[in-house]
């Protein structure tokens, strides 16, 4: 692959780059020049562009409260799944009798299609009483089974040797995780954070249901009330896009390396 | 992480007992393993119960539940056009996973080719991936608009067409459109895990056949594919997944129109439940697509040899 | 990590032993609220309860607000969860499928008990809300379809008066379609395109609502001539696709030449299209003076504990005072009589346009359609709408259409009945 | 992920807090810190401004009226009279997204004029006056 000229790779790499940037742009564009969704042609350059759309936006809801509530909600979702994976992630490493059980069980589990379930979902969280709560919001989404394959996959990579050192030198099962394992699976942490994360911060359907109210509302509630409601005023809508967006992708430019490295592990490290 | 309590799990001693750290051993285990379970098994696991019981009731939040056996059942196979509808376009979203895999597939190559910038070519494209769906519906759900969508502007500037495509009105491009969508947001996530499939093939291997006289087609077909196997699968259960539950895209892009055009079973199963009230009938639904979802999930998990890295039983 | 574990299973085990979900409702009397994609109504309902707690000291009523499309998914849960707001707004047709179930509170014997109340509102539109003689909801908003005109285009293809017959309608359209241009455009969702059928005689279902009746040679023929002009650009196809933004935006455009929606859409319009004024947009009822109301209504849930305070609550909402000032800030019409007058007053002074698209709202109002309640009717729009929607994009032959739909519609009725 | 300082060297607590996942949110939060401390200090809802008449000549005793945004209109908020200089002050425009309009019988009206600000009850002055024509 890496003999011969290298131009035509670059050339078909910057395609690709535009054709995935294009619509970034395009939503940025709007936000701040909000040319009206049906003025034809659409101008490639934004005129006249200005901020007051996101001011609109940061007024238009309670933004900084839904903001709170949806970093508070994703917080317990992402120091959950890393703690809770982890301990899941590491004694699947194991073996133990009823293994192949728990596996399925993990696996089958990850088919099953939430919209389908959100009833008895309710109905639980309405027992353990954490009806319009941070915790019940995130509690659904405590641990999920792809991170904790990803914890797997990357323990698996720890050398036994070390394990067994550590084991003599008398550490606990705890503290063979947490200085022996966690430190070699920086990457599967970051990994685990990042799409505890994402999929926190982006959950609408179940927010949706769960909280009562008004000032338990997260982002995404707020984006839909937009949809159905304020949609004539695309600069705002667009300009509510990225005020959305910019938080999981600044936190994956952030960790990418080691997000990406881990993500990796947990795929191929069979 | 807080630290254990102290007789959370004893010190192994340096020489230890028969059995005894072995039953410890499996306690703890459990114990680890036991946060985990709890939350599956209250929002995985009992749900799906409840769904699989409902499904042989008549109930809906209005009156209570009573056993009718399997009619919920007969009526999806034998009595509902739409159920088949849905199903069929499901189908069709999954069979799109390969191309998108292709692409990820080619545009892992050139990221693995050794040039300047390729992690900023490889962040770019991955970026897709982390946004919110629902934004990501409406992004494209207006690149694809009629009158002022920036793809018919494009096309038409370009004389590609003369009068503009009503993608998302369409009958014949709204499942074509919505899956384009699907695989501009999944596309850098299936380039990872090939990307680091590829990487992981001892660069020797490559050497040596390049010795050996094959060309790079040659080496491609007779080392990278084989050995890129793992990955390939993986990305190809996780597309599958993905095309099986990716509701928000379709409920903002289309809804599930016009007419039945885009209608997947998840968002079938949604409107069932919550526009039409028929919880009962929709959990017969759910059964049936959870069941589908096994079997083809099981399926590719046999093909690759049970080895596509997460879906791995060991 | 485990210690945390067992911590959170002990409160969690602990709360669920101690509070049930419903224990949250009770307490000092308390009122749950849900209205419907109204948010910036927030003001007025703060007030609203605040007054109404002057009355009623140790009553706490806790407003919430929903998107249209997920309410009824909210509703539901909380049904099913036992803890469903006390009062709820509802619109279209889903609240006959709610008395139906026996979810909704029926108001007549509160009517009865206080003959003066329904004095309060406009007759027709209290009607709608009546299912097997019972009334479930009082009026909170009131709107149904009549017919916009882009005044210029009709000058530009050189049409006078709007049309008063279908065949008109679509020859007008046919006049002013060319380029961007389109003659016609309706909403779709909730029935707010039957006018178009019933204008032509078809029915949509037998008297007794147990029979489909609309697979006819006549509806055939509206059917093709609609698809035909579906095809020929005469209609605009977001008619039959778009569903509330897309088709007030076309209109909006500037490039539409009538707009069949309900008075709803005045204001979204008017907030897009710089062109509209009274001189260039008109506002009158469809041929044959049909319209399909979509109404907002208040009901009180069954599950209710505290009914008294709900229904005084409601007719705190929709009496004269609240009424009237919600008319005002809204700009819209309320069912209420008083209200509705006073604001008809205000409005024609600072916008007679608003004024003349309210009128007709309050015009031939004996001449509802699409609005029958059935409890199912979500049900039955599912099988029918896909099938009309074929056929007008040409995707099947009428006839084959109405067959399809008529076999869909009779298999549901036959499960339903 | 407390509980584990005894475990962590002193050398390692550079690493902990002086890393990118540390500064980055650490910046954002001190600009918006400093922005919040600017808009305290800029939020009286003042709307200054002057109103001059045709020729130019500035206008004593004209009504100048504040709309502001509620969702989708426009309604009243307040009025001001222009001061011999022609100069006006509204002390209470509570918006972010407002009009001003000035009128005085016999001199004329002006335009509607829209004004965005970039936070509610934002200090503003108008840098062009409002001119007022058409006689009336």
């Amino acid at each position: 692959m890496d003999r011969g000229a290298r131009w035509p790779i670059h050339l078909a790499l910057v395609a690709v780059s535009v054709a995935m940037l294009v619509p970034f742009y395009w939503v940025l564009k709007t936000s701040v020049s909000g040319d009206n969704i049906f003025a034809y042609p659409p101008s490639v350059i934004p005129r006249a562009p200005h901020p007051f759309y996101y001011v609109d936006v940061w007024y238009y809801i309670p933004f900084a409260r839904y903001f709170l509530n949806s970093v508070a909600v994703s917080a317990i979702a992402v120091v959950a799944n890393v703690g809770l994976n982890a301990m899941a992630g590491y004694a699947l490493t194991r073996g133990f009798a009823g293994k192949s059980i728990v596996l399925l069980l993990f696996l089958s589990c990850m088919m099953v299609p939430f919209q389908a379930t959100i009833i008895p979902a309710y109905l639980i969280t309405g027992r353990l009483g954490l009806l319009d709560s941070y915790l019940g919001l995130a509690l659904p989404q405590c641990s999920t089974i792809v991170c904790i394959f990803v914890f797997k996959a990357s323990f698996e990579a720890v050398p036994s040797s070390l394990v067994d050192a550590a084991r003599i030198d008398g550490l606990s099962e705890f503290g063979i995780i947490w200085r022996v394992m966690m430190p070699l699976a920086k990457a599967a942490v970051a990994t685990n954070v990042i799409l505890s994360f994402i999929w926190s911060w982006n959950n609408f359907l179940w927010p949706l249901i769960v909280t009562r109210s008004a000032d338990m509302q997260t982002l995404p509630l707020g984006l839909a009330r937009f949809l159905s409601y304020q949609e004539d005023t695309t600069g705002a809508l667009y300009a509510f896009c990225v005020m959305v967006l910019a938080p999981g992708i600044l936190l994956f430019l952030l960790a990418q390396k080691q997000f990406i490295q881990g993500l990796a592990a947990g795929a191929t490290k069979a | 992480m807080t630290s254990a309590p102290a007789d959370a799990a004893a010190p192994a001693t340096v020489r230890p007992h028969r059995f005894r750290p072995e039953l410890r051993g499996a306690a703890l285990i459990w114990c680890l393993l036991a946060p985990s379970l709890a939350i599956f098994l209250l929002y995985r696991v009992l749900p799906l119960a409840w769904n699989l019981w409902l499904s042989f009731q008549d109930w809906s939040p209005l009156h209570p539940a009573q056993f009718i056996g399997a009619e919920n059942y007969a009526e999806m196979l034998f009595d509902d056009e739409v159920f088949w509808q849905a199903l069929w376009n499901t189908l069709i979203f999954m069979a799109s996973a390969p191309i998108g895999i292709a692409i990820a597939l080619a545009l892992a190559l050139l990221v693995n080719a050794d040039i300047r910038g390729r992690d900023v070519y490889r962040t770019i494209i991955f970026l897709s991936y982390p946004l919110m769906t629902v934004a990501v519906a409406i992004i494209w759900r207006w690149m694809f608009d009629e009158r002022v969508g920036l793809i018919n502007y494009v096309a038409r500037s370009l004389g590609l067409v003369d009068h503009p495509i009503p993608f998302l009105n369409s009958f014949d491009w709204a499942l074509p459109s919505v899956i384009a969508a699907n695989i501009w947001q999944m596309l850098g996530f299936y380039m990872i895990i090939l990307l680091t499939g590829l990487q992981n093939i001892p660069p020797q291997l490559h050497e040596a056949a390049a010795i050996d006289g094959a060309d790079a087609l040659g080496i491609f077909r007779r080392i990278t594919l084989p050995l890129l196997r793992p990955a390939l699968f993986l990305c190809f259960v996780i597309g599958i997944l993905n095309s099986f539950t990716s509701f928000d895209l379709v409920y903002v892009m289309t809804g599930g129109g016009p007419g039945r055009a885009t209608e997947l079973l998840v968002t079938y199963i949604y409107k069932l439940g919550f526009a039409q009230t028929r919880f009962d009938y929709a959990a017969a639904v759910t059964v049936f697509f959870f069941a589908l979802l096994i079997v083809v999930t099981g399926v590719a998990n046999r093909l690759s040899g049970g080895d596509a890295g997460a879906m791995r039983l060991d | 990590m485990k210690r945390r574990a067992v911590l959170k299973g002990a409160v969690a085990g602990a709360a669920a032993l101690a509070m049930p979900h419903v224990a949250r409702a009770q307490g000092r009397a308390k009122l749950g609220f849900l209205t419907w994609n109204i948010a910036d109504q927030e003001a007025l309902f703060k007030e609203e309860i605040a007054e109404f707690q002057q009355t009623h000291k140790d009553v706490e009523i806790e407003w919430l607000d929903k998107k249209g499309t997920e309410l009824p998914a909210f509703y539901q849960t909380q049904l099913v969860a036992g803890t469903a707001p006390d009062i709820v707004d509802l619109q279209g047709a889903i609240w006959v499928e709610y008395a139906a179930g026996g979810a909704l509170l029926d108001l007549s014997p509160y009517l009865a008990k206080e003959p003066e109340v329904a004095k309060l509102y406009n007759g027709d539109y209290l009607s709608t809300w009546r299912y097997e003689g019972k009334t479930y909801l009082l009026p909170f908003y009131i709107s149904k379809t009549l017919l916009y005109y882009n005044k210029t285009m009709f000058k530009e293809a050189g049409l006078g008066a709007p049309p008063t017959s279908f065949d008109e309608l679509l020859a007008f359209s046919a006049k002013m379609a060319k380029g961007e241009k389109t003659g016609f455009l309706t909403l779709n969702f909730d029935w707010l395109y039957w006018p178009l059928f019933k204008m032509n005689g078809v029915e949509l279902l037998s008297p007794d609502l147990k029979k489909p009746a609309f697979n006819t040679p006549q509806a055939a023929e509206v059917l093709e001539k609609l698809a035909k002009a579906t095809d020929g650009g005469a209609i605009n196809k977001i008619s039959w696709t778009g569903r509330w933004v897309e088709p007030n935006g076309a209109f909006a455009g500037d490039t539409v030449g009538m707009f069949h929606a309900h008075s709803s859409a005045y204001f979204f319009v008017k907030g897009q299209g710089r062109w509209i004024n009274p001189d260039t947009l008109g506002a009158t009822q469809l041929p044959g003076y049909w319209a399909t109301p979509t109404n907002h209504g208040f009901a009180i849930s069954k599950s209710c504990k505290h009914p008294e305070l709900a229904w005084e609550f409601i007719k705190l909402l929709t009496g004269n005072k609240w009424a009237t000032e919600f008319a005002r800030r809204r700009k819209l019409l309320t069912g209420t009589v008083e209200a509705d007058r006073a604001e008809l007053a205000t409005i024609a002074k600072e916008d007679p346009l608003g004024a003349a698209v309210l009128q007709t709202q309050l015009e031939h109002t004996d001449k509802f359609t699409g609005n029958w309640p059935l409890p199912y009717d979500a049900q039955l729009k599912d099988v029918f709408w896909p099938e009309i929607q074929n056929a007008v994009l040409g995707r099947k032959p009428a006839k084959t259409a109405l067959a399809d739909a008529e076999r869909g519609v009779e298999r549901l009725l036959r499960r339903r009945a | 992920m407390t509980g584990q300082e005894d475990f962590v060297p002193r050398a390692r607590w550079r690493a902990w807090l002086l890393n990118r996942f540390v500064l980055v949110p650490a910046a954002l939060a001190l600009i918006a810190a400093l922005w919040n401390g600017y808009v305290a200090l800029h939020d009286h809802g003042l709307v200054t401004g002057r109103v001059v008449d045709a020729a130019g000549r500035p206008v004593a005793g004209a009504t100048v009226v504040l709309w502001v945004l509620e969702f989708t209109t426009y309604v009243e908020k307040s009025r001001a009279t222009t001061g011999p200089d022609g100069a006006f002050t509204i002390h209470d425009n509570p918006s972010h997204n407002i009009q001003l309009a000035a009128e005085k019988p016999g001199v004329g009206r002006s335009a509607r004029i829209p004004v965005r600000l970039y936070f509610r009850a934002e200090d503003l002055a108008l840098r062009e006056p409002l001119v007022l024509e058409g006689g009336g």
